[in-house]
C-alpha cells in the first residue's frame, strides 16, 4: 500500500469561522495506481491534493493522519514536511503555465532547484525524461517566456517528477487546455506510470469523463467528504451512490441529443461547509433520502473495492 | 429571422503602431435560422469567439457581411432589441460593486422608461420564473451571492425580456459544474422554442452535439466542416473534426487513436477552394474529398458523391 | 523617440514663457534686474533685443532659439555678468552629480536590500515599515535642517554650509579633498536617507507579491529552501523598482535642489536660488535646460539598463516571443 | 485564492453587502483610523485655530526670539512673529494647495487614463506619447521655470500649476486599470444594454475602481503637498499669507538653526511630515480595507 489517508480533516480559517473544507476523509491508494479525484467546486478535492504536500497559510490540520509507504507524512508541519517534498510527493499544480520563474533558463533553475535539495543533478536523466515527452534539448538554455503553454505544461510535469517520488499529484492540470493537448498531456502523465518515473498518482479533475480514461480506481467527493470510491468501471458503469448516478446520468454523452433524450442536472446546491449540517450532506438534493439520512452514513465496502457512503447503497 | 454570415473576416493588427496584422477569422459563411441551435466548435484561436463579438457588433468586421434578415449588423439600441449575447464567465459578467439584479435596470432604462416600477417589477419576475428560478431568492442580492448557474439564467431571463430572435451564447456553461450546466443547455433548447436562433459558441463537442440541429467546425479561423449535427458528428468527414473527436474523453469508450490531422493532403498544404458539399447537409473543406471518401468508405457512397463547390 | 519629443516639449516652453508672459519682457528683465550703472543696462537692453530678436518673424526666432541652444549657448548670466550662463552652471554641476550619483545609486541598493529583508518577517517589518513611511514623507529640506541642527549646531561635528572651507582654495590636496567629503557628507545623508524610505517600501510590497507568485508558490511545494525562493523573488522584484528609479528622477532631482539650498552647497540648487533672487532669468532657463537634459540622459541610460537585466525583453527583442 | 474560492460556497444565506463590508473592515483597521485621525487634527486645528488667533500671522506681535512660553505656544521669530498663529495659518494654506493640486491632477489623470485604456488604438498611444512626455520632464524645474517668470503669487494659482504637471503618473496607473476592466463582461454586456462609451466609463468602470480612485487622489493630495513647500521653501511660493513651506524658507534665511531657534522651523516640517505620512498610513489601511488579499488573518 502506497498511501493510507486516515480520517483526515483540514479546515480553512476564513473571517466568519472555520470552512471544514475536508472533513473526515479515508481512503487508500495502491503502489501503480492511478486514482482519480472527482468532485464539483467546493467538495474539497484540491483541499485534499494540497493537504497531501504543502498546505496554504489558511489551511489548518486538525485531525487524521496520511501514512505514505509506511511512514506518517507530517503534513501540518511546514518545516518537517520539506523533507518529504520533491523526493517523496511532488505536484503537477493547475497553474503549470506560470509556474517557472520567469528570469531565469529552465535549465539553470532546475540545476539550482535540485541542488538546494541537496540532489546532484543528472544531466542524462534529465534529457531522457525530455526526450520521454517530446521536448527538444534545447528547452533548458529557453527563458519560460520562449515556450508555448504546452511546452511548459510538459516541462513541469518533468521537473517534478524528476527525482521519481513515490506520490505524484496532479491537480486539474488539462482544465485550461484544447481537447487534443488534454488527451497527450493525461497519457503522458499515465505514461510517467507505466515508465516507473513515480509510484503513484491522485489525479484531480472535475471531470469524471477525463479521469475514467486514465484512472484505475475514481474517488467522487461531495461537500468536503467520501461519497464513492471504487474501480473507474464501476463507477462509470454501475455507480451506487445517488449522488455520483445523478452526476453521470448529467452528462451528455457524443451521440446523446437533447431532442431523443433529455438529461437533467441535479437541483440544489451543496451546504455551506462553514457550518455543514448533520448527517448525509447530499440529503437536501436526495430523491432517496430518509430517517435515517440524518445520520452520518459510513464510507462502507459494499463490494471488493467499492466504497460507498450512503445508508441505500 | 435569419442570421446570415457571408465570407465574414476578421484580420487584427498587432504589435506597436498596428504593425503585423493576425487573421482571426477568414471567409466564414453560415446561417442561423429561427427556432434553431447552431453550435460554433472550435478549440483555442479557432475564432470562434471574435465571430461571436462580430455578430454582436462588439467587434468590427473586416470584410464580408452579417446581416438579420437581410439588413446588417448596426451595433446600438435597436439592433441589441433583437439580439443579445450570454458570455462565458458569470461573474465577469456582472459588475461586481452592484447587486445582481441592476442588468435588469439597465434593459429597463434603455428600452422600457414608460414602465411603471410594478409592472416592470411583474415582468422581471415572470422573465426569472421563466428561467427556473424562484425570482425572491436573486433579487436584491450582489453576484458574489449567487451559484455561476443562477448567475447565467439571469442573464438569459434578461435577453428574454427584449423582443429578441438571435441569442449567442459564448461558452456559457464552461465555468459551470457538470450538475447544473445540463440544466442551463435544456433552457436554450426550451427558448428555441420561441421562434429565435441560438448560436451555441463552445469547444465541448458533446455539448454541441447534445443541443444543436446544425453544427459548424472552425479551426484557425476557417470552417472545416458542417451541416446536420447528426451528419458532422455521425459520418465526420474531416480528418481535424475526426481527430476531435476522437480526442473528447467519453464516458464507457477508453480514447482510441484517430489518424493525426498531417496525413491528409490539405494539411501539407495543400490549397483548397472552399467548402463542398458531401451529402445532404453536410459542407466538408477538402481538395481531396472525393479521394479520401472512396478510401475510408470503400466506394459505398463516395461515387455519388457530386463535389460541388461551394462559396468563394 | 519619447526623449526626443520630450526635449522638444522642454526647450519649447522654455522659449514660449517668457515671449508670452503678459507685458514687455526686456524692460520688465532691465528694470528688475536693478542694476545701477547705466553701461551695464545699455548692455543689457541691447543683448536682451537681439537675442529675443523681436524685429524677426516667430519662427525665426524659434529656430535662433534652436541655434544657440545647439551651440551651447545659454545665454550671459545677469548675476555674474558677464560670464556665459554655461560656464556657471558648469561650476556647479559636479557639485550636484558628486552628491546626486553616490546617494540616489546607495539609497535604491541598500532601500531595496532592507525591503526585501523585511517583507515577510514580521519584526523587521514591524520597524522598517513606519521608518520608511516616516522619512518618505518627509520634505527634503527639513530632514536636511534637522541633520544640520542636530550634527552640525548641537553636536558640532559636520559644517553646515558650503562645498568647501571658506579658507580654503579648490585643488587636488588630499586636505582639501577631506574638507570637500566633510561638508559633502550632511546633504549626502539626508539625500540618502529620505529615499531609501521609498525604495524600502516599495521593494517589501514588490517582494510579497512576488512571494505569491505561481512560480514561488510551486518552489515551496518542491521543497525549495525560503533562500532560493527569495533569491528569485528579489530577482523579480527588482525590475520594477528599476522603472520606479527612471519615475522618481524628478523627485529626486527636486530634493537634490533643495537639500542643496539648505546647505548652501555650490551646486544647481544654490545657483536657481542665486537666479531667483538676483532676477537672472537666463541662468534660470539655462540650469532648467540642463536639468531636463540630465535627466533625460539618465532615464535613456535605465531604460538600456533594463532591457540589458531583464530577459524577457532580451527574449522578445530576439523574435523568440513563443 | 482559487482555493478559498472552491472551499467557500458562495453563502447565500450571508447578505452582507460590499460597502457594508468595506465600513466593517475600515473601522477595524488601525492604520487607516490612525492616519485619517491624524489628518483630521491638522486639518481642524487649521480650520479653528485661526479663529482663535486676532492678529495676522505674520504680524509682530511679540518679543523676538522667544522660545516656547505659555504665551507663545511655539516660541516667536527673529523679529517676533508668533510661530504657532503662523504655523495654524499654514496648515489651513497647505491643506488647500495639497487639496486643489490633487484634485487637478486626478481630474486630468482620470480623463486622460479612462479615455487612453477605454478607447485604445490611436488615442492610447498619442496620450500615452503626452503622459511619458510630462512624467519625465523633472516636475520641479518646470515650476520653477513657470513660478518664476509668470510670477505666481497666489496659492490658487501654484495648486493649479502643481496639478498641471503632478497627473502622468496617475493616469497611467488609471490606464492600466481601465484596460484591463475594458476586457470584462459587464462592459460589453453594457453596450448589448444599449449603453455609450461616456456611460460605460462613468457608470460601470469608474465605479468599480472608486476605492482606486481614492488611492490615487490621496497619494496625489500628499504629493502637491510636498511639492508645494518645495516650491516655498525655494522662494516661488505665494508672496502673501504664510504657508509651512514658508515658514521653514524663512526660518533657514534667517539662520534660525545656526541661532538655535528649533522652534521656528521644527513645527512646519514635522507639520507637513505628519499630514503627508497619515496619508499614506491612511493609503494603506485603505487598501487593505478594498483588497481582502491584503488583510492579514
Amino acid at each position: 500500500m502506497s498511501l493510507r489517508v486516515s480520517d483526515l480533516k483540514v479546515h480553512y480559517r476564513t473571517l466568519r469561522g472555520d470552512v471544514r473544507a475536508l472533513d473526515g476523509v479515508s481512503f487508500e491508494l495502491g503502489d501503480a495506481e492511478i486514482l482519480g479525484l472527482a468532485g464539483e467546486s467546493g467538495c474539497g478535492k484540491t483541499t485534499l491534493g494540497k493537504s497531501l504536500i504543502r498546505m496554504d497559510g489558511r489551511m489548518r490540520h486538525v485531525g487524521g493522519t496520511v501514512e505514505l509507504d509506511g511512514t506518517e507524512l507530517p503534513i501540518g508541519d511546514d518545516r518537517r514536511m520539506n523533507d518529504f517534498r520533491f523526493h517523496e510527493v511532488s505536484l503537477v499544480p493547475q497553474y503549470s503555465m506560470s509556474a517557472l520563474n520567469p528570469t531565469r533558463k529552465i535549465g539553470k533553475m532546475v540545476g539550482e532547484l535540485l541542488r538546494s535539495r541537496g540532489v546532484t543533478p543528472d544531466t542524462a536523466k534529465l534529457l531522457g525524461r525530455l526526450d520521454a515527452v517530446g521536448l527538444p534539448h534545447e528547452v533548458l538554455d529557453r527563458y519560460p517566456i520562449e515556450l508555448s503553454g504546452g511546452m511548459k505544461q510538459r516541462m513541469v510535469m518533468v521537473i517534478s517528477t524528476l527525482l521519481d517520488p513515490s506520490l505524484l499529484i496532479a491537480d486539474e492540470v488539462t482544465s485550461a487546455l484544447d481537447v487534443s493537448t488534454q488527451k497527450a498531456v493525461a497519457r503522458a502523465l499515465a505514461g510517467f506510470r507505466d515508465n516507473g518515473f513515480v509510484k503513484s498518482m491522485i489525479f484531480i479533475t472535475h471531470d469524471i469523463s477525463l479521469t475514467y480514461q486514465i484512472a484505475d480506481t475514481i474517488m467522487v467527493m461531495y461537500a468536503g467528504r467520501l461519497a464513492e470510491k471504487a474501480p473507474a468501471r464501476t463507477i462509470v458503469e454501475a455507480p451506487r451512490h445517488p449522488y455520483t448516478r445523478m452526476l453521470i446520468d448529467s452528462l451528455p454523452e457524443v451521440g446523446v441529443r437533447h431532442a431523443d433524450r433529455r438529461l437533467s442536472g441535479i437541483a440544489g446546491s451543496p451546504p455551506s461547509l462553514l457550518d455543514p449540517p448533520a448527517g448525509c450532506r447530499f440529503r437536501d438534493r436526495c430523491p432517496l433520502a430518509f430517517d435515517r439520512c440524518a445520520e452520518e452514513p459510513p464510507a462502507a465496502e459494499i463490494a471488493p473495492d467499492h466504497f460507498v457512503a450512503c445508508w441505500k447503497a | 429571422m435569419m442570421l446570415r454570415l457571408d465570407n465574414v473576416t476578421k484580420v487584427y493588427k498587432v504589435g506597436a503602431f498596428g504593425g503585423k496584422t493576425l487573421t482571426a477569422v477568414d471567409g466564414v459563411s453560415f446561417d442561423v435560422p429561427e427556432g434553431q441551435v447552431v453550435s460554433l466548435i472550435g478549440e483555442s484561436g479557432s475564432g470562434k469567439s471574435t465571430l461571436g463579438k462580430m455578430i454582436l457588433g462588439l467587434v468590427p468586421v473586416t470584410a464580408g457581411s452579417i446581416t438579420l434578415d437581410g439588413a446588417p449588423v448596426r451595433p446600438g439600441k435597436e439592433y441589441y432589441r433583437h439580439v443579445q449575447g450570454v458570455f462565458q464567465d458569470p461573474f465577469s459578467t456582472f459588475n461586481p460593486v452592484f447587486k445582481a439584479d441592476r442588468v435588469f435596470q439597465l434593459i429597463r432604462e434603455a428600452y422600457f422608461p414608460a414602465a411603471t416600477a410594478a409592472d416592470w417589477d411583474e415582468r422581471v419576475r415572470a422573465a426569472l420564473r421563466d428561467v427556473r428560478l424562484d425570482p425572491d431568492q436573486v433579487i436584491g442580492k450582489y453576484p458574489h451571492q449567487l451559484s455561476g448557474g443562477q448567475l447565467q439564467r439571469v442573464l438569459i431571463a434578461r435577453a428574454l425580456l427584449l423582443d429578441l430572435k438571435l441569442l449567442v451564447a459564448d461558452e456559457i456553461t464552461s465555468m459551470l459544474d457538470a450538475s447544473t450546466r445540463i440544466d442551463v443547455l435544456n433552457l436554450l433548447a426550451e427558448i428555441k422554442g420561441r421562434g429565435l436562433g441560438v448560436l451555441y459558441i463552445t469547444h465541448d463537442l458533446s455539448l454541441g452535439n447534445y443541443l444543436a440541429e446544425r453544427t459548424v467546425v472552425l479551426r484557425h479561423g476557417t470552417v472545416v466542416e458542417m451541416g446536420a449535427t447528426d451528419r458532422v458528428f455521425g459520418r465526420p468527414l474531416h480528418p481535424y473534426t475526426r481527430q476531435l473527436l476522437s480526442a473528447v474523453p467519453r464516458l464507457h469508450a477508453p480514447w482510441e487513436d484517430a489518424e493525426p490531422v498531417t496525413s491528409c493532403l490539405y494539411h501539407d498544404g495543400g490549397a483548397t477552394g472552399g467548402l463542398a458539399e458531401a451529402g445532404e447537409d453536410h459542407f466538408v473543406a477538402c481538395a481531396r474529398l472525393e479521394g479520401c471518401l472512396e478510401e475510408r468508405l470503400g466506394g459505398r457512397s463516395g461515387g455519388r458523391l457530386e463535389g460541388r463547390l461551394k462559396g468563394r | 523617440m519619447v526623449y526626443g519629443l520630450t526635449f522638444v516639449v522642454a526647450v519649447t516652453v522654455d522659449w514660449m514663457i517668457p515671449r508670452f508672459m503678459p507685458g514687455d519682457p526686456v524692460a520688465g528683465m532691465v528694470a528688475r534686474a536693478n542694476v545701477s550703472q547705466p553701461a551695464a543696462v545699455e548692455a543689457m537692453r541691447q543683448y536682451y533685443t537681439g537675442l529675443f530678436g523681436f524685429d524677426q518673424p516667430l519662427w525665426r526666432q524659434y529656430l535662433n532659439f534652436w541655434t544657440a541652444l545647439l551651440h551651447g549657448d545659454f545665454g550671459i548670466s545677469i548675476w555674474v555678468f558677464p560670464t556665459p550662463v554655461s560656464d556657471v552652471i558648469m561650476g556647479a554641476v559636479p557639485y550636484t552629480l558628486g552628491l546626486m550619483i553616490p546617494s540616489v545609486l546607495l539609497s535604491w541598493v541598500v532601500g531595496n536590500r532592507l525591503g526585501a529583508y523585511a517583507a515577510r518577517r514580521r519584526l523587521l517589518d514591524n520597524t522598517v515599515l513606519p521608518v520608511g513611511y516616516v522619512l518618505t514623507a518627509m520634505p527634503y529640506m527639513w530632514l536636511a535642517v534637522l541633520l544640520a541642527w542636530g550634527l552640525g549646531v548641537i553636536a558640532g561635528v559636520f559644517p553646515i554650509a558650503g562645498g568647501y572651507s571658506f579658507s580654503m582654495q579648490p585643488n587636488w590636496s588630499a586636505e582639501f579633498l577631506l574638507d570637500l567629503l566633510h561638508h559633502w557628507a550632511l546633504p549626502f545623508a539626508s539625500l540618502f536617507l529620505v529615499a531609501l524610505g521609498g525604495w524600502a517600501i516599495g521593494m517589501r510590497n514588490m517582494i510579497i507579491y512576488e512571494l505569491e507568485s505561481d512560480y514561488s508558490t510551486y518552489l515551496a511545494a518542491l521543497g525549495a529552501p525560503q533562500r532560493l525562493i527569495r533569491r528569485y523573488a528579489f530577482r523579480n522584484a527588482v525590475l520594477p523598482q528599476i522603472t520606479g528609479l527612471a519615475l522618481q528622477l524628478g523627485v529626486l532631482v527636486a530634493g537634490a535642489l533643495v537639500t542643496e539650498i539648505v546647505f548652501s552647497y555650490p551646486g544647481l540648487g544654490s545657483l536657481i536660488l542665486k537666479a531667483i533672487q538676483n532676477q537672472d532669468f537666463f541662468l534660470l532657463q539655462g540650469t532648467f535646460m540642463f536639468i531636463v537634459l540630465g535627466v533625460l540622459a539618465a532615464n535613456f541610460i535605465i531604460d538600456i539598463v533594463y532591457v540589458v537585466v531583464d530577459p524577457r525583453t532580451r527574449a522578445g527583442m530576439a523574435g523568440a516571443q513563443a | 485564492m482559487t482555493a478559498l474560492q472552491e472551499a467557500v460556497p458562495r453563502d447565500a444565506a450571508a447578505p452582507v453587502s460590499g460597502r457594508r463590508e468595506a465600513l466593517h473592515f475600515a473601522l477595524r483597521n488601525g492604520k487607516l483610523l490612525a492616519g485619517a485621525g491624524v489628518v483630521l487634527v491638522l486639518l481642524l486645528l487649521g480650520l479653528i485655530g485661526p479663529l482663535t488667533i486676532d492678529a495676522p500671522p505674520n504680524e509682530y506681535v511679540g518679543p523676538p526670539m522667544q522660545a516656547p512660553s505659555s504665551e507663545y505656544w511655539f516660541g516667536t521669530t527673529t523679529f517676533g512673529q508668533d510661530v504657532f498663529a503662523q504655523f495654524v495659518y499654514g496648515l489651513r494654506t497647505t491643506f488647500a494647495a495639497g487639496l486643489l493640486g490633487g484634485v487637478v491632477a486626478s481630474l486630468i489623470g482620470m480623463v486622460v487614463g479612462f479615455l487612453a485604456g477605454f478607447r485604445g488604438g490611436l488615442l492610447d498611444e498619442i496620450l500615452n506619447m503626452l503622459t511619458n512626455i510630462v512624467l519625465v520632464i523633472p516636475t520641479l524645474a518646470v515650476l520653477l521655470i513657470i513660478n518664476a517668470y509668470l510670477g505666481i503669487r497666489s496659492v490658487v494659482a501654484q495648486a493649479i500649476f502643481i496639478g498641471l504637471t503632478s497627473w502622468p503618473w496617475a493616469a497611467r496607473a488609471i490606464r492600466a486599470q481601465t484596460f484591463s476592466l475594458r476586457g470584462r463582461d459587464f462592459v460589453d454586456l453594457a453596450r448589448l444594454s444599449g449603453s455609450n462609451t461616456w456611460k460605460i466609463i462613468t457608470r460601470e468602470i469608474a465605479p468599480n475602481m472608486s476605492s482606486y480612485l481614492l488611492l490615487t487622489f490621496i497619494l496625489l493630495f500628499g504629493n502637491s503637498i510636498l511639492i508645494a513647500s518645495s516650491l516655498d521653501f525655494i522662494g516661488l511660493g505665494p508672496t502673501e499669507g504664510v504657508s509651512l513651506g514658508l515658514m521653514l524658507q524663512n526660518a533657514s534665511q534667517w539662520s534660525a538653526m545656526q541661532l538655535g531657534m528649533w522652534w521656528w522651523f521644527i513645527p512646519p516640517g514635522a507639520g507637513i511630515t505628519a499630514i503627508v505620512g497619515a496619508l499614506y498610513v491612511a493609503n494603506v489601511g485603505l487598501d487593505e480595507v478594498f483588497n481582502p488579499k491584503l488583510r492579514e488573518t
